[in-house]
């Protein structure tokens, strides 16, 4: 299995908890506290890194507040492969 | 009856019902839109026509077809619905048929905003749309006005076959204030002579807003023009208040009329004679009683809710016997009395 | 004699439901009112607010730049009318959300944990209320039994399971509130005994 | 057998008269426009069916300007293109009338578009009567939603190039496919036998009407030989030959409440 | 180059060519069809964009959307058709796009006719639609001037991006005159920085009318405001004729301008001193050289093809110094010149 | 075999980001509103194709009045239903540019019928994407023309009477059977497999309209979950239970030109 | 055969001749005259009776202008076939 | 010095045309001039005119209620033209088609059987263009050579069949009203010679 990470952007986050229904394995739940524009926004509870990254979250996210990161495997001739991913990011980190 | 806590936009609706309408047409657009909201339960309930039309430009000539069926027919609306009613509106004077529009005002120009406005004075003064006509225009200044002049809308728009319009800002329609409404009114009309219901038995009615060649069509002109001038003589409707002494006038319609009765007050206990007009018929204009009092000002202050479009009418009136300034708030910005009372002062300290 | 209300906090915080009950209120005791409600540029959420002017004579402007007191729901909206509100006046504000620290001298502050109260009754949706009742009750503005009946009144069919958790928000505020004028001296805002 | 003997005498009998639904008034069709005949057809079912006094219509703004006139109905002027949104006022208030449109095709499929479908969407019970004569007639002969691809009007002067205009509009098509159509049939005027049909369409429009079966309207390809520089005898032959092509003659849409009409006669 | 006998419409169609615009968007009406059916040969043949829109809604949007992209854009119609492009003149003034809109008026209101009028002159002049806005308009008495005017629509709409109208009457849409077109301009511009255009290589332009917030709308609104008044101040044009000594001031625009000329002449010829003044520029109107000419005169005698829409600028100009008079024909119904002489010879009678 | 073993590292990737073209502006749309979705594949696809620099859209007014701006593009907001006469302006000035549309079923069904009908009939290069949610978003759940039979909104308390106001318009199935149109698709977002199918459909309208192939069109079936009174997640359900059963999902023109795109790549 | 006669009525004609072209006999042609607006109109020859009342030619008129009567033959029970038909004549006869 | 014709007839009659005809005649000989056409409310056929005023100084209305002459090529403009003629102006009409009895005395009337002469011709399609060759040769406004000239130089590439039948058209109604002339006297309306 494949492990990965999810970022969410806490003020991007509008509540909506449709992230909190498709992931697979139940990893996102509603935060307690609201973020400034009073939506409480989804956190990420992985003690065990069961996250695979599948992505399912941001894709169905409607407010683009989900960035997903996932381990691979690559051959480091160059080292490069994660610099290259890295230009991709625009969004707040 | 007793008071109730009305909205402007459901108090319109429920006195139109109560006034008499029979039809109903409108489309969604804030800040009217519980107008129509509260038609479309209300109409069925009681038996009457309410149609959500596709668009402005469909509403205003279905009220154009209901009303020539004689029925007292209504439509709703905000700035930018009114601009594409122009056509239809221009039609349906010359066709010498009843209707009533209800215009909640909104920022402007183009999409603006939905905040309140009166930024459509001219476009329905004016008779907005082409050729030589009006419509007669009232401001309410409260919701219990609102009540009052929606249903002297229909009564003057039955009465001399014509437009009537209800020229609320958003303020007006968003509003709530105890009011009472009138009790509903008996309904038995009958169809008018010139009314299209099928030539039964006599011969055919037609309506028809033209006349192909020039003799006919300013021979038209002319007899609207005559209708035009008996409105105008007997319909002007006004508010004074403490002009007796004013050495500073300021005149104001809709809401921004009592909104600036707060600033006069407050003037007044600062011991500034001042007083105010509030035209209630924004066409016919009240040339006359602003002329009068202004025969003793020393300053005119115009204040609205948009970049002063009412200064023609009241430079007109004042004609040249006193300054006329202007204060306005346009975009759905609305003034505050502390803005009229400073203004206010300001001219006082003038001389 | 007049007193103005703005109430402000996010669209879902019943902003203008809060409003609504001082206007049912004074109506209710033949006093002049008007309520004017004001949206932000948000389709739903972002930030609402209600206009209450209450009076004893014809109501001129139903909309102010300095109101007489606020209630601020939300940070926002304890920004933007902190400095607002009149000297004299009062603005009641919602600590559970709120943990500005007061600013000016010349107000009232009063510091409300409406939503912790709001969840002990049921729901975080009567805040408002509990708000309302610690309003009147500080000022006196309307007696917080005035708002309890207009409660019972006024809420429709539809929504009467709302009645009781809207009346014990009142009154849980009113409570906070008299507690915490045991600790300062009551505000000089026109109150409406009739 | 009977020994009475009938007697029998020749005499002379009026077989066909100008309809009483049509005015004595000279219309301002040009010469040979079927504007004319179609009118003249519409008056002539409205006489059969005895619905004159209960018959209401709405005119265009194009030649049929004076179709209110023409026919002694009551009636009123629609602004241009807006026939349909009078007619629903009209009907929603007078639902036992019989309420009818008579468009052209600039006022119906151009500025009118709107108004049309949204009549057929909403299965108004109003029929509609559109002229199509493939261009602008009024204004002096402009193109038209209508116009064939290649047809030269004032405003195509290298004939219509349907990449940049579009293929010419199939209104009865267009109408039939929205679901509160009842009734949509193409018909012409170019001999006796299309206006025997047409004839029939417009009777079984009306009937449809009275029946509240929705909405329904007969498309009429209609001959403008002022604009098409033809005689009224080539306008006809160009229709014949041209037009029908692209505009199919028939029944477009019958819907199950009109076809039992058509049985039931 | 060597005057021509040129039609109005073709005329107006053929200046804006040489002016250089880009697109036109139209829809028939008469009496200004031949202006699109003209364009419709010319523009593809100089290889620029021509569009037989279904309606003159989506020709003004059109137009919208093409000087979005910073091309000159235009369109043409009459009365009823101006009326529906309100909604959209709105959002086209608040955007700062410039377009150029020809109206050759016809009889109103309604359907009207086809007959000469100038009964647009309120629509026209007041921003029709909804919100505070106007446009230029710009009114030719000759073919001549109709070619010059059409010039200066285009350079004043692109100098102010802004809404300018060429508002003919049908008279000067039909007639024919000898006239010279100017040469053809070269087109050289490119695109200004506001145009969209795609992206390219610097952050995302936005073409917007509407603030949603008060405060964002009320700005925009002053700024609309401050360069209408910077108009105000700089496009005044106006025809003044004999008015150095003249007791009767005849105010009058487009064609009914120069037939008012002839009466004047014959007026002077029976020793009346009477004037003209020709308001070129509807909007922004000449009030100073009005007021100025009437310090001086007994009568103003305002002479229009409708029933007396100018009236109302008219008197803010003369401003009570004299009387104002009006002679009208509406409906398309043309005055001539005996009958304005008629009315001059009535007033310089009275005392 | 090689002897050379390769160096294998583990290395954390970025694999969903927001797209370039999505502004980093909070969005006004509500909590689960799906047009945020949709505004975000549209975007991605734009990315994709890179194009950004290359495209101009034009907003509708509605919820997504402010979708000029949450897209990096160049844009403008059309007067309420007029987007695709704007956009037509636009693109006959720029032919070689992307222009896109995009509005609500108000907008475009409702008061836009005329000129979302006719860029389809002249087959305007442009793409519209029409965001059908069954209800007017923006001034508060009025009913739309897209609202189901027996939808209770604020106008049809009683729910939608098909009888007085029609079967619901399916915009779709309306457009495709224009002669000018390309492409048209009807899709969602309440899935991964839907929210892939839209955005395929994107896709293939964008690449058509850069093929000049005609007018294209993506219709999505949008939640609104404020207006419906449904939780975000209960909206998508009600899409899947309720809306897909009378707007089927799928590709319902695919004109030959772009059928060969499609198997080109 | 039927015999018939038609009238024309001269001034509702705008001779565009389209009564001409459906005749099956070819029995009307274009006066040499003008009517008061100026149209020439349709007129029937007919020396030799040879209209059948086949109403062709009044089906076709776009003006309405030709009223078609045709001989029959009528069992004068009442005498009242032929005044039963005068009533639907509205036009100009 | 201005001079003001009306031409009015049939839609069908050439009666814009006529006008035209005149206007460049006038232009080309560098005189001011202005034409202005008028339509009844018949989509076509039914009565047109234009008018055409002719100066040597900048013109003012192209509209005029009295010409100066008149061409009636039908009934019904003779009758509306008639009694509009300015006293001791001229009105030329088609006496093929117009059998009236002229009823004034203070104008000339000079009757053309236009489309006689214009069937002798080539068809009645230039009747119109023989009526404004009797108008020019019996007022003298304009030399008929400069008509003929015009008529040349103005009628374009896919119309040039007509030229020659046009031109005539104007000589022999030019010939025509020269012998009218002989038997009356000439009109008094100013002459342009240059
Ligand atoms: C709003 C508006 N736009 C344009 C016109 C001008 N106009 C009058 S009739 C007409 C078109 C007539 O064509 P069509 O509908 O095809 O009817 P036809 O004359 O061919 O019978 C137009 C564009 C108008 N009267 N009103
Ligand atoms: C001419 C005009 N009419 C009405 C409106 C009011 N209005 C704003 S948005 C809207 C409808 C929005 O509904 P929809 O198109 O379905 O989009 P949504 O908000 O649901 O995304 C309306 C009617 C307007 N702005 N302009
Ligand atoms: S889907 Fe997006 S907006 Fe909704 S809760 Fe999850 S992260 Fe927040
Ligand atoms: S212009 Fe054409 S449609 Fe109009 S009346 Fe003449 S022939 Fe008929
Ligand atoms: S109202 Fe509906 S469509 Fe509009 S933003 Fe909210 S959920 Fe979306
Ligand atoms: S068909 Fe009618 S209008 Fe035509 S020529 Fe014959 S009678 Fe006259």
């Amino acid at each position: 299995m494949a492990r990965g990470r999810i970022v969410i952007n806490l003020e991007a986050c509008k509540g909506c908890q449709l992230c909190t229904t498709v992931c697979p394995s139940n990893l996102i739940r509603m935060a307690n506290s609201f973020n400034s524009r009073g939506y409480r926004p989804a956190e990420l509870v992985d003690p065990q890194q069961r996250c695979t990254g599948c992505a399912l979250c941001a894709i169905m996210c409607p407010d683009a507040a989900i960035e997903v990161f996932r381990e691979v495997k690559v051959k480091s001739q160059e080292g490069s492969a994660a610099e290259e991913v890295v230009l991709v990011v625009t969004g707040p980190a | 009856m007793a008071k109730e806590l009305l909205k402007g936009n459901i108090a319109i609706a429920e006195a139109a019902l109560r006034a008499g309408v029979d039809a109903y047409f409108g489309y969604p657009i804030t800040p009217q839109t519980e107008l129509l909201e509260h038609m479309s339960r209300r109409m069925p309930e009681l038996g009457r026509v309410f149609l959500q039309a596709e668009s402005e430009i469909a509403a205003i000539n279905m009220v154009y077809g209901a009303a020539c069926t004689g029925a007292w027919a209504m439509t709703s609306s905000s700035g930018p619905g009114i601009s594409l009613m122009q056509e239809g509106l221009s039609y349906i004077a010359l066709s010498d048929v009843p209707a009533v529009v209800v215009d909640i005002m909104r920022g402007g120009p183009g999409l603006g905003n939905i905040q309140p406005s009166q930024a459509d004075y001219n476009q329905l003064t004016r008779g907005g749309g082409h050729g030589d006509y009006r419509c007669i225009v009232l401001a309410p200044a409260t919701v219990q006005e609102a009540i009052d002049l929606t249903v002297l809308a229909f009564d003057l728009a039955d009465k001399y076959r014509t437009v009537a319009i209800l020229a609320g800002d958003g303020l007006i329609g968003q509003m709530m204030e105890p009011a009472q409404l009138p009790p509903m009114r008996e309904r038995s009309r009958t169809r008018p002579p010139w009314a299209l219901t099928g030539a039964r038995g006599r011969p055919p009615n037609s309506i028809a807003a033209f006349g192909l060649e020039a003799e006919t069509l300013e021979a038209m002109n002319w007899r609207l023009q005559a209708k035009l001038q008996r409105i105008r003589q007997t319909e002007v409707r006004c508010e004074t208040w403490l002009v007796d002494d004013a050495e500073i006038l300021v005149v104001a319609f809709g809401s921004v009329g009592r909104i600036a009765k707060t600033a006069v007050r407050e003037a007044r206990a600062h011991g500034i004679r001042v007083g105010l007009i509030r035209p209630i018929t924004l066409w016919p204009f009240p040339y006359k009683p602003i002329e009068q009092a202004a025969a003793h000002a020393r300053a005119v202050l115009v204040v609205e809710m948009n970049t002063g479009q009412m200064v023609d009418d009241v430079r007109m009136a004042v004609c040249g016997q006193a300054p006329v300034y202007f204060h306005g708030r346009p975009g759905g910005s609305v003034p505050v009395p502390e803005e009229i009372l400073e203004r206010i002062v300001e001219l006082s300290k003038e001389d | 004699m007049q007193v103005s209300v703005i109430i402000a906090g996010f669209g879902g915080q019943g902003v203008l439901f809060a409003g609504l009950m001082l206007a049912y209120a004074a109506m209710d005791r033949d006093l002049y009112v008007t309520w004017y409600p004001s949206y932000g540029p948000e389709m739903r959420g972002g930030t609402a607010s209600a206009t209450v002017v209450i009076g004893d004579e014809e109501i001129g402007s139903p909309v102010v730049l300095h109101p007489d007191a606020a209630i601020a729901l939300n940070i926002p909206s304890f920004r933007k009318y902190e400095p607002l509100v009149k000297p004299g006046g009062v603005l009641v504000y919602n600590s559970s959300l709120i943990f500005e620290i007061p600013e000016r001298t010349d107000i009232q502050y009063v510091a409300v944990p409406a939503n912790a109260i709001a969840a002990e009754i049921s729901d975080t949706r009567v805040a408002n209320a509990v708000t309302v009742g610690a309003l009147a009750a500080v000022t006196g503005m309307l007696p917080v039994e005035a708002l309890i009946e207009t409660v019972d009144r006024h809420i429709p069919a539809p929504r009467r399971a709302t009645v009781l958790p809207n009346q014990e928000a009142l009154e849980r505020g009113a409570q906070l509130a008299a507690e915490l004028l045991k600790q300062s001296s009551p505000s000089a805002l026109p109150h409406y005994e009739r | 057998m009977d020994e009475q003997i009938a007697v029998v005498n020749v005499q002379e009998q009026l077989v066909y008269a100008r309809p009483r639904a049509l005015t004595e008034e000279t219309t301002n069709y040009c010469p040979g426009c079927t504007h004319g005949l179609i009118n003249k057809l519409i008056a002539e079912v409205i006489d059969e069916l005895g619905i004159q006094e209960n018959t209401i219509s709405v005119s265009p703004v194009g030649c049929s300007v004076f179709f209110y006139r023409y026919l002694v109905l009551d009636g009123v002027v629609a602004p241009h293109g807006r026939a349909p949104a009078v007619a629903i006022g009209i009907k929603r208030m007078l639902p036992d009338r019989v309420v009818i449109t008579y468009q052209g095709d600039g006022d119906m499929a151009a500025i009118g578009m709107s108004e049309v479908v949204w009549a057929a969407m909403r299965g108004e019970n109003i029929t509609a009567f559109f002229v199509n004569n493939a261009n602008y007639g009024m204004t002096g002969g402009q193109m038209a939603p209508t116009t064939l691809a290649g047809q030269v009007t004032t405003t195509t002067p290298e004939g219509r190039d349907v990449e940049t205009m579009g293929m010419p509009t199939r209104m009865a098509e267009l109408i039939a496919g929205l679901p509160g159509s009842a009734y949509v049939a193409r018909c012409s005027t170019y001999d006796a036998r299309t206006i025997r049909d047409a004839r029939n369409a417009i009777r079984l429009a009306l009937r449809a009407q009275m029946a509240e079966a929705g909405f329904t309207m007969v498309e009429f390809l209609s001959a403008c030989p002022t604009n098409w520089g033809l005689s009224p005898q080539g306008a006809l032959q160009w229709i014949k030959d041209t037009m029908v092509a692209y505009y199919p003659l028939g029944e477009i849409k019958v819907s199950e409440a009109v076809q039992r009409l058509k049985t039931k006669r």
